[in-house]
């Protein structure tokens, strides 16, 4: 039953289609899997604000946020902000706790080309939950993409 | 001071030696004169004075006081092209067209001269840099119109 | 395999789909069309396409115009499958901001890699074909009858059994109803009635009378003008500065010191500019001073014996090839740093009011400018106006966004009032982003039969994606410093291309035709150089060493070779040279016809230029875009080359840069072969075959074998 | 030691939740690119960076080469009792850095 949307996952199209030589782009399983191992993931309750353009990757701002009382019995535990494109998948990797009274996190990014980028939280509950973002980096160049 | 512009007679308060590129494009508001060097290598900026091809942005806009300037603008009488826009037109000359309003009028006045120029007028005449590389058909569209006959 | 579930809406799956349509220039652009504030407008068909009352077709163009004629042949893509009437078709641009709103409906609009039309082709046709299918379909439903019976033809949809016929500003609020096709069928080009004329460029009317407005012409009321000086210093900073002799001048506005550059804003440009040169600016240059030619010249040599290089290219065992081959040749390649010098300099006129900022500019990459300017303002991208401007030529310098970012930093610094920045052509000419330099080194082993058998290039030279975009290369190489290398046509059993990145503080960027502007002139001279010491005809050479595994660039070669009547009798004193490229999804060949003097006088009697994209949309255009690039080519063989002294580029303006003028033009003859099946680029590729034909016709005609350039290094002038 | 700026309310009200900035002067060396001398500039980013708050620690961050160079962070805390507040960090080259406040809650 969620065969479509699994296979979907599979077919992204190679990065030289935009011209960028900065290797393959990974599906959201590839993405994901190394982390989840099989558990359930669910894209709900992860909020992402970014820009939608940018001229160049080095440096684009990036919130993230995740519904969550932040208490002892029902916070998130994880947060992995990942890439499609970068040679480091992982971006980064954050601990967090119910101290910090409000999950949300940000920061700027530096990512080799337009892409997909994917929030991952882990709750207190041993539950995964994602969302993702579109983000274009705009063609700077001749980049002979034949 | 005063100036004809496009057979325009307008105002201006400037510094004597602003060139008359700047006094076109920023207190006028004549655009079609373009800056490209601002050493007068380019000829971009080309404007006529009196139907003489003059770089105006070495060329101090007080000299230009009692004369006739004719920039791109003003070659057009009402809707009627000139002879030598139409065949810009008709030989597809410009690509970018930053630089054309000036090979325009230059070729005007070489037409002007020499009706019937010969490939080495055109070649004494046509100084301006075009960075397309549209010389080839400027040469054609020259030619084209002194072929015509008509009085440019 | 279901342990990754989506929510119930499965949004997953459309998001993924969404990603390929950026990434891939998918089949939906244009599809999507938000329909608040739309309903009393002109019907639109969809993103690209609308259709007035009164029979006018609007056709949208998303990328810029600076001369390559796309503005005009994009549409025409759309317009043949609309069966539109192409003198009602009226072309209005897509906005960056627009595309934006519609999360991008009109896909990339960056002019770049002569990628216009093979890369946005598909969808543009798709979208014409689907609005003609929904004319059609509402012509049919008014009729009664099948749609499968109507024909759409200039604008008209038919119903031949009744003799009915509708006009589309009669069909369009009806057609705009209706859901747009999923599939469509293209025409089959053979059917095609726009695509493939030699249609009047739409710009050019506006040119001519001088009615056109490039980014150096925005006009705002109010507005003041800015001119700039960067530190000469390549990576310099302002250390201090002192305005106070200018301050009080007429007209003089504020004297601005932004860290990176100083920018007079006054209320006329040349007031600036001249009270610029008075500002007393003292430039934090720390050891970047130091840098000349001569250490950058020993920089590449050094990359041409460091063990460690990225491998490009690595066909058989070339090293043993090599030791093994009957007869090895070597030579030694370089080509200079180039400047761009677009006619119209860097220019960014910036208005920010509030959280609201407007943007006019010359820019080859709408959408890099609208991220640069919210970026560098701090304002929301969605309050980010571009407007579209026509270009005084990009060449490639108008893509990156430095000016843009300058522009926008004067007038956050200026914040409510509208400031135009100007670059001076010196500031142009010493703050480019420049072709790279590269030197590059060949050896080529043949058999006992004059036969290549195997090919070692090694590419010593900076790297434009590692230093300009800070891309991670994969594997270490820089497909475009290795560019006709490693992608070589020549059937032979053994190739190795290898690169030593050699970074420099010279920046370097994308410049027309990029490494085709220089690696083709490279290989082609050794290839002729190879076909010498085979004692073989240099067009009999190539062909044999092709064979069958190019029939593209074989295919072009002969059609210039025929076209330039290669072999055949040339007055005394003549001789010819012939080169073959291909790069940008094209194929190009070139012959030069040339005599040489004792003095070093090279009198070019004819060029025969030629290039193949596969499908010729319009072509009289690609003809203007050979001629043109025969005069961009030959300012750069002949006199162009940037050098370095004390960490700056001593070149500054058009008397020690040197283009061509109108008198030194030589006869060029083109050749426009579209042998159809795939769609290629036009606007670089035409320039990339002429050096090497001009140096191999040199080298017939002189015995001098040119292997660096520019030519007036070798004691060779343009003869007029 | 890098330099940083660090920027948070020095009181607050017990039971708030308030903002957190650090900005870190740091190139955050990806380890693609070379040096003008053509060798590989060695990864060298900021690999861990926490933030602990009553000596316990509240919210740690590993980046890779994906955070931009000088990275900046900004997360929230909540407020229980007045104290130190500590970001330490850590780069490839175990470089530390360092930052310290006293939280006064009211």
């Amino acid at each position: 039953m969620a065969a479509g949307v699994t296979w979907a996952l599979g077919g992204l199209p190679p990065a030289q289609a935009q011209g960028m030589v900065s290797g393959k782009l990974l599906g959201l399983r590839e993405m994901l899997d190394p982390i989840v191992a099989g558990a359930l993931v669910v894209r709900t309750g992860v909020h992402i604000e970014t820009v939608i353009l940018a001229d160049n990757g080095l440096s684009v701002p990036f919130r993230v946020w995740v519904d969550s009382p932040m208490t002892a019995q029902d916070h998130v535990t994880h947060l992995w902000l990942l890439s499609q494109r970068n040679p480091v998948t992982v971006m980064a990797k954050l601990h967090l706790g119910p101290h910090m009274g409000r999950a949300e996190f940000s920061t700027r990014l530096r990512l080799a080309g337009g892409q997909q980028l994917v929030a991952l939280a882990r709750l207190s509950s041993g539950e995964f939950r994602y969302e993702l973002a579109d983000l274009i980096v705009t063609e700077a160049g001749c980049v002979d993409g034949s | 001071m005063k100036l004809d512009v496009n057979r325009q007679v307008r105002e201006l308060d400037v510094e004597p030696d602003m060139p008359l590129l700047w006094a076109l494009r920023d207190e006028l508001d004549v655009k079609g004169p373009k800056f490209g060097c601002g050493v007068a290598q380019c000829g971009a900026c080309t404007v006529l004075l009196n139907g003489e091809p003059v770089r105006s942005c070495s060329y101090p806009v007080s000299a230009a006081v009692g004369q006739k300037v004719v920039t791109i603008e003003g070659l057009a009488q009402k809707d009627k092209l000139h002879p030598v826009q139409q065949a810009w037109i008709d030989h597809q000359v410009p690509q970018c067209g930053y630089c054309q309003g000036g090979q325009i009028l230059v070729a005007v006045a070489l037409l002007k001269k020499k009706p019937k120029p010969t490939d080495q007028d055109i070649d004494a005449a046509m100084g301006n840099i075009c960075r397309c590389g549209t010389y080839a058909r400027i040469r054609t569209a020259i030619h084209a119109v002194a072929k015509k006959g008509v009085r440019a | 395999m279901n342990h990754l579930e989506t929510t119930p809406t499965g949004l997953a799956r459309r998001d993924f789909l969404k990603v390929s349509a950026t990434t891939a220039a998918g089949m939906s652009l244009g599809f999507f069309w938000p329909t608040q504030g739309d309903a009393a407008e002109t019907p639109k068909l969809n993103a690209w396409i609308e259709i007035q009352a009164d029979e006018t077709v609007i056709i949208r163009y998303a990328r810029a115009e600076m001369g390559q004629g796309s503005r005009t042949s994009a549409p025409m893509l759309v317009a043949d499958e609309l069966e539109a009437d192409w003198k009602k078709v009226r072309i209005e641009y897509a906005t960056a901001h627009e595309n934006l709103r519609t999360k991008r409906a009109y896909g990339d609009m960056a002019a770049v890699g002569s990628r216009t039309i093979r890369n946005s082709q598909e969808y543009l046709r798709k979208a014409g074909a689907t609005a003609r299918e929904m004319l059609i379909a509402a012509a049919a439903t008014q009729w009664g009858v099948p749609a499968s019976e109507c024909t759409a033809a200039l604008g008209k949809v038919h119903h031949a059994a009744s003799k009915r016929s509708l006009s589309y500003g009669k069909l369009a609020a009806d057609a705009a109803k209706l859901e747009a096709p999923k599939e469509v069928k293209l025409k089959d080009p053979k059917d095609w009635k726009i695509i493939g004329k030699s249609l009047p460029r739409v710009d050019i009317p506006d040119i001519v009378t001088g009615k056109i407005r490039y980014g150096i012409d925005a006009q705002v009321p109010g507005m003041l003008y800015a001119a700039v000086a960067a530190c000469p210093v390549f990576n310099g900073k302002v250390k201090s500065m002192d305005a106070s002799k200018v301050e009080n001048r007429r007209g003089i506005v504020k004297v601005l010191n932004l860290g990176e550059f100083v920018a007079v804003v006054a209320n006329n440009w040349w007031r600036a500019k001249e009270a610029l040169r008075e500002v007393a600016i003292e430039w934090e240059t720390g050891d970047n001073g130091q840098l000349n030619s001569a250490a950058i010249m020993a920089s590449f040599k050094a990359g041409m014996g460091q063990a460690e290089l990225a491998v490009a290219r690595d066909d058989g065992n070339t090293v043993q090839a090599l030791a093994s081959a009957d007869k090895v040749i070597e030579a030694e390649y370089y080509t200079p740093y180039l400047a761009h010098a677009t006619m119209e300099p860097m220019v960014c006129t910036a208005w920010l009011q509030g959280d609201k900022l407007d943007v006019w500019t010359s820019t080859q990459n709408p959408e890099g400018t609208l991220a640069v300017s919210a970026a560098t303002a701090g304002v929301a991208q969605d309050k980010v106006t571009v407007h579209p401007m026509q270009l005084g030529g990009g060449l490639g310098r108008k893509s990156p966004q430095d000016f843009t970012r300058q522009g926008v930093m004067i007038a956050k610094a200026m914040a409510g009032t509208p400031v135009k920045m100007v670059w001076s052509r010196e500031e142009d000419i010493q703050h480019d982003l420049y072709r790279p330099a590269s030197l590059v080194r060949f050896k080529g082993g043949m058999d006992k039969d004059g036969k290549l058998q195997a090919l070692h290039i090694r590419v010593s030279a900076p790297s434009i994606l590692a230093t300009l975009l800070r891309l991670p290369l994969p594997k270490g190489v820089d497909g475009q410093a290795v560019a006709s290398f490693n992608d070589h046509p020549y059937d032979i059993p053994h190739s190795l291309v290898d690169y030593a990145q050699r970074n420099t503080n010279v920046p370097v960027g994308f410049w027309r035709t990029v490494g085709h502007s220089q690696n083709p002139f490279m290989r082609e001279c050794f290839i002729d150089e190879l076909a010498l010491s085979a004692g073989k005809d240099p067009l009999a050479f190539r062909l044999a060493t092709l064979g069958q595994k190019s029939p593209r660039d074989v295919a072009i070669l002969q059609a210039v070779a025929k076209a330039a009547d290669w072999g055949g009798p040339l007055p005394k004193g003549v001789f010819r040279g012939i080169a073959e490229t291909e790069g940008y999804g094209s194929y190009t060949a070139c012959v030069c016809e040339v005599s040489v003097s004792d003095k070093g006088d090279v009198k070019i009697h004819r060029v025969v230029i030629g290039i193949d994209p596969g499908y010729a949309v319009n072509p009289d255009n690609i003809q203007a875009q050979l001629q043109g690039s025969v005069v961009h080519g030959l300012s750069a063989i002949f006199w162009g080359e940037m050098t370095v002294k004390d960490g700056r580029i001593e070149q500054s303006n058009f008397h020690d840069y040197r283009l061509m003028r109108l008198n030194e033009m030589p006869e060029v003859k083109t050749v426009v072969a579209p042998t159809g099946g795939f769609w290629g680029g036009v606007g670089e590729p035409t320039q990339a075959p002429l050096a090497p034909a001009l140096c191999n016709a040199i080298f017939a005609a002189s015995g001098k074998r040119v292997r660096s350039l520019p030519l007036k290094n070798h004691g060779l002038s343009l003869k007029a | 030691m890098t330099q940083a700026r660090f920027d948070m309310p020095t009181q607050v009200r017990a039971g708030e939740v308030f903002k957190l900035r650090l900005l870190v002067q740091h190139p955050m060396e990806t380890g693609y690119l070379l040096d003008l001398n053509n060798r590989r500039i060695a990864r060298n980013v900021i690999n861990d960076l926490r933030c602990t708050y009553l000596g316990q620690e509240v919210l740690r961050i590993e980046p890779s080469s994906g955070l931009s160079a000088n990275p900046y962070v900004e997360f929230f805390l909540r407020a229980t009792q007045s104290g130190e507040i500590a970001v330490d960090w850590v780069d490839d080259r175990g470089e530390r850095g360092q930052v310290r406040r006293t939280l006064t809650v009211v």
